[in-house]
């Protein structure tokens, strides 16, 4: 789960991490309340979980109420990246003197939390990271149990960062390390860590917490997760993994692997996926009608690629969901079904007694998928 | 043969009384595995398809010899299973539960560093070795006795793999699961390792997926040390940048982590690339033949 | 720092540690405010940091509100083992139908926590260690990060604890050794942790925090220390260690060792020593004279022994103490010096110039302060 | 010779520029202890009595060789410059600092056993070898050269004696500070078992407390292993139970750890009692004139 920069910000208060001041809002109206409280000039940021937010245009700045009133009212609303921004965040405009960059993540081939600290704060640090890797630190925590400030002393030191940075940058660290541990975190980022009237602090936040661990952080903010489209949503909730694409055709399966490589079968054929749609291990009938329903909902879909392998999930489950799908929804687009693995003999005369045809060969289901597509597509 | 595991292993389940557990102890006994214990704290007494079951590992492992344990209970408990089956002693560990927190996940491979055992997965399918044992969910008649080795990060695609590999006549020496968690115990390196000591394995079909850097690790010691023939086959070509693919580990993250960069890795290093599931075996065949 | 039952029971709710509900009350004329939302029989306990409160009488039982006043009154202000008491706790009388012991500490020669589990709950465990010993299981957490459910379990099998009590003991014991590592407890200790109504809970709290780790737990409540005398609580302020006995030779010296010998020579010649006084390395002459002034405070002191052996302390300063208290406190007791180390050859001579004896050797400056002692409690 | 330093032991001092360390780095200094390097965040560039003082320690280490380092940052501070001199590959740790809490000397000592390291302390006066060098702030002067270990868990309290022993004539090879915490680096038995391969100490003194249990492994030690006249005193005996005497370590919490329960463990194992601390040097003087 992304938290918005203002939920990071929240979480940053919590573990003692300096940030400026700042006022969240969601309507023009809410700018009377804390018109007293503001100290001009001030930045607005559209709190919306894409990247590059800036170049798209979601950072504004306001010397005054009247533009301040101007760019709330521009940015709310707003679509950037495809993404609505519903709130904005309101801080004072700071004199950046100095800017680090400071990330906490996981590196998954030493199997440990990895510290990656630059001074080019500010900046992409993927980017950096190929232009000028000499600037940019990581290392793993000596101990995982925490992040002592010797350690970033040391790398201070290496990347000739200035003396009366050391002490607060440590401190800094520390907390982001404990954050990152005890809230499951993924990713925890701040970017920049400028530092403002000789003091330190977050001017941004990235935080990502592990899905699998919220179940022992109720106290952590709800997702508000404004990356899913409605449809994914609806998906989520039925527990299928669902993934909008610009494509046509829909691709539904039983396990991400095989999705994902039935995907590829339909760009390798000269298709286009319209969906990653994983049913899971072990679909009944009725969430795979769901799924049906709810990729049958989304625009322009020509035809539907579904490739079942069966291990855990039954074919005959499979079978009985496709018929009665297409019966439910006599406008469907076309079902291309692959089906082998458990109970296929009886899946298979499911499907044939209801005049669909099963193909056992993937490969041949997803060219006649994209054939299909390419007709409809003409008509 | 093959690896990891053999006819002989004695295997442990912690949740057997569970739906899941109780549903694959079954299939696996069906298939032959040495199931002698199950786990689930309170359940103690019970037996399930014959297998008795105890409340803790301690007592499983002062009743029977215990090569390897699978585990199926649900994410939030796996690593408080996981560390007692090391602290157990217990020296081959197979997480098959997916949504386990990668911090815990963490701390159990630390543990299992320290106790120098092999942990495989979470969120894996297990472990085959066809016709011998398996210690997983994987459909077992989709699995041929044979001498190609098969990594996967992906279940369904595992299974996808092997039946294509079995049909064509080549048949699999043993098939592992990793697990398609950003943390995974067993990496494809060390699983490698073990495929280079086996003399009934003389291939080995990597099947990787966007995401991570353990199929360049892999690239690497296939270059510096591993003799046999190596197929990698790659799934998530058309993934989207940043879109989570239902696998936590597939996120298309940096430069490094891409199917190009995989795919060239491999290449490099002296594997083949096949770009549709049905030109695995043609490659095998191809390259077993020289 | 020792805490109260009742600020040991708050860590627990923070912790999550199920225990009955409570009330803390330190007037009888707050019982009204409480009246209504108690339910009788209820036990009232003397909150004081005393060992073995309920056999000194400091725990009774009310089965109506009358007899509560009574209870409350009786118990409030009351002195038990040396301790006065300022508030009381009223909760439910439960209905015990098993009873646990469930304690964390450390264990110095592992260098490592120790968790400590019985089922002879209720008991005083060192003495149940004595007479029981296979009743009682002790182990070293797994890792020290955590402590494991399975852990618990393992140890409920072996010592035979009904199995539907697993889940909560395991639970409680995890919850107790996390606060017992965050907090920085040197002990956590639920006795008795009993079933009430088939449900576990604490039915009291020991929690000792370490005092080297207070600074980082400003979220803890103050010591409300009443183990310390007033005149020990004046000398804490000014830094020195001081405990106050029976005896009436007040011993001081400069380091706890030091100090505790000297007490045990006293004693070794006959006398019985009146203070354990500790003056720390480099004790000014101010520190010194401040803490003579509250050793002067004591009643009943027929003689001082000071023993100095200086390392870091600089003998001039303690000698120049020495006469600055004797000059201002023309009535206090003799005080036999023992003066060697760093500057001791000025420590004397200050000492020999304002007609004071300055001994090297401390057994016989012990032996003289034990012979003044015994001359003028004669008198 | 003695145990653990030599006169070629050099040494860097961490928190070199506070007033405490730096005064004691100077009366080091004098006493011939080899500093060659100090460390205090902020403040490298600097000197202290000659002394160049670093940010960090690994600059330290990569300008200097450093055997040892002593520690006499403030408490809060402690795991900080405990666990950086332990990653930098130090192998002897002295932490002079009183106030360090419990869990984090718990860590540094669990950190030093894993690099095979020796830590003294915490809340200790350090080492000294008489005439070859000081690691710590015990004044020197009251230490002459001879042929007794000391060893001892307060620090005041071994001045005392060790001025004795000198004055008696008898002299000393090492006297090391333990420290009063309940969680200490080197224990009683690890540093008996260093006397007796030491062939300068022909007889060790052993300055006890009340409190903890290090007294009784040092008596089952020297009871199975130990091969030279040991003579204990223990300070504390008139200690009310259950009160604070200053020293964290120093609590009567249970049977085993009082004076009684030490002195018969010291008698069994062979060992002599002294009463009295004039005792000390003439039981000495006994046991090794046999």
């Amino acid at each position: 789960m992304k938290l918005h920069e203002y939920q990071g910000m929240d979480l940053f208060s919590k573990y003692g991490i300096p940030h400026p001041p700042y006022h969240l809002i969601s309507s023009v109206e809410e700018l009377v309340y804390i018109k007293n409280a503001l100290t001009f000039p001030v930045v607005v940021k559209a709190q919306v979980l894409v990247g590059g937010r800036g170049k798209a245009g979601g950072v504004l700045f306001a010397k005054d109420f009247d533009e301040l009133k101007k760019a709330v009212d521009e940015l709310l609303h707003k679509k950037i990246k495809g993404k609505t921004v519903r709130k904005v965040l309101i801080a004072p405009k700071v004199n950046v003197e100095r800017e680090y960059y400071l990330g906490i993540t996981l590196d998954r081939r030493a199997k440990a939390p990895v510290v990656i600290i630059s001074e080019a704060g500010g900046v992409d640090i993927e980017e950096l990271a190929k232009t000028a890797p000499e600037k940019i630190i990581t290392f793993h925590p000596y101990t995982t149990l925490e992040l002592m400030p010797f350690e970033i002393r040391e790398v201070a030191k290496k990347l000739g960062f200035p003396k009366e940075d050391m002490p607060a940058l440590a401190d800094i660290a520390a907390k982001l390390y404990r954050l990152f541990r005890e809230k499951d975190a993924l990713l925890a980022e701040i970017n920049p860590l400028a530092r403002v009237d000789g003091r330190l602090m977050a001017l941004d936040s990235v935080v990502i917490i592990d899905d699998n661990a919220l179940y022992r952080h109720p106290e952590l903010p709800s997702a508000e997760d404004e990356e899913n489209t409605p449809l994914e949503k609806e998906a989520e909730e039925a527990d299928i993994a669902f993934v909008e694409l610009d494509g046509d055709i829909g691709v539904v399966g039983c396990g991400a692997g095989i999705v994902m490589a039935s995907m590829d079968l339909i760009t390798y054929f000269g298709g286009k996926p319209a969906s990653f749609m994983d049913l899971g291990g072990g679909a009944t009938k009725d969430k795979t009608v769901k799924a049906l329903e709810i990729l049958n909902k989304k625009q322009g879909i020509k035809s539907i690629f579904m490739n079942i392998f069966g291990g855990i999930t039954k074919c005959d489950e499979i079978a009985k969901a496709i018929v009665e799908f297409l019966k439910k929804t006599p406008d469907a687009p076309p079902v291309v079904v692959r089906l082998i693995g458990t109970n296929d003999d009886i899946g298979r005369k499911i499907l044939a007694d209801n005049g669909i045809k099963a193909y056992m060969n993937m490969e041949k289901a997803a060219k006649k998928a994209v054939e299909i597509a390419y007709e409809r597509r003409g008509q | 043969m093959g690896i990891l595991v053999n006819k002989n292993t004695t295997v442990l389940i912690q949740g057997i009384t569970g739906r899941y557990g109780s549903y694959h102890t079954r299939l696996m006994l069906d298939y032959g595995t040495k199931i002698v214990a199950g786990v689930t704290p309170g359940k103690g007494g019970l037996e399930v398809h014959g297998v008795p079951v105890y409340d803790t590992v301690e007592e499983a492992v002062n009743n029977h010899d215990i090569d390897a344990s699978i585990i199926f209970v649900p994410g939030p408990f796996v690593k408080d299973a996981a560390l007692e089956a090391l602290k157990n002693g217990i020296k081959l560990v197979v997480i098959i539960t997916e949504h386990v927190p990668v911090n815990d996940a963490l701390h159990i491979m630390e543990v299992a560093r320290r106790q120098c055992a092999t942990v495989i997965g979470p969120n894996c399918p297990g472990i085959i070795n066809p016709g011998e044992t398996k210690l997983g969910i994987m459909p077992g008649h989709v699995f041929k006795k044979g001498k190609v080795g098969i990594l996967s990060r992906s279940g369904t695609l595992m299974y996808e793999i092997s039946s294509l590999i079995s049909d064509s006549g080549l048949g699999v020496s043993t098939a592992v699961g990793l697990g398609g968690d950003p943390i995974i115990g067993m990496t494809m390196v060390e699983a490698l390792r073990r495929f280079q000591c086996d003399p009934e394995t003389e291939a080995v079909v990597i099947l990787g997926e966007i995401g991570g850097s353990s199929e360049i690790d892999a690239a690497q010691y296939i270059k510096s040390e591993f003799s046999k023939p190596v197929v990698a086959y790659f799934a998530g070509r058309t993934a989207p940048k940043g879109k989570r693919m239902g696998h936590a580990g597939a996120i298309v993250s940096g430069e490094a982590d891409t199917i190009e960069a995989k795919e060239k890795a491999i290449k490099n290093a002296g594997g083949r690339v096949a770009h549709i599931p049905s030109e695995i075996p043609l490659i095998l065949k191809e390259v077993l033949e020289k």
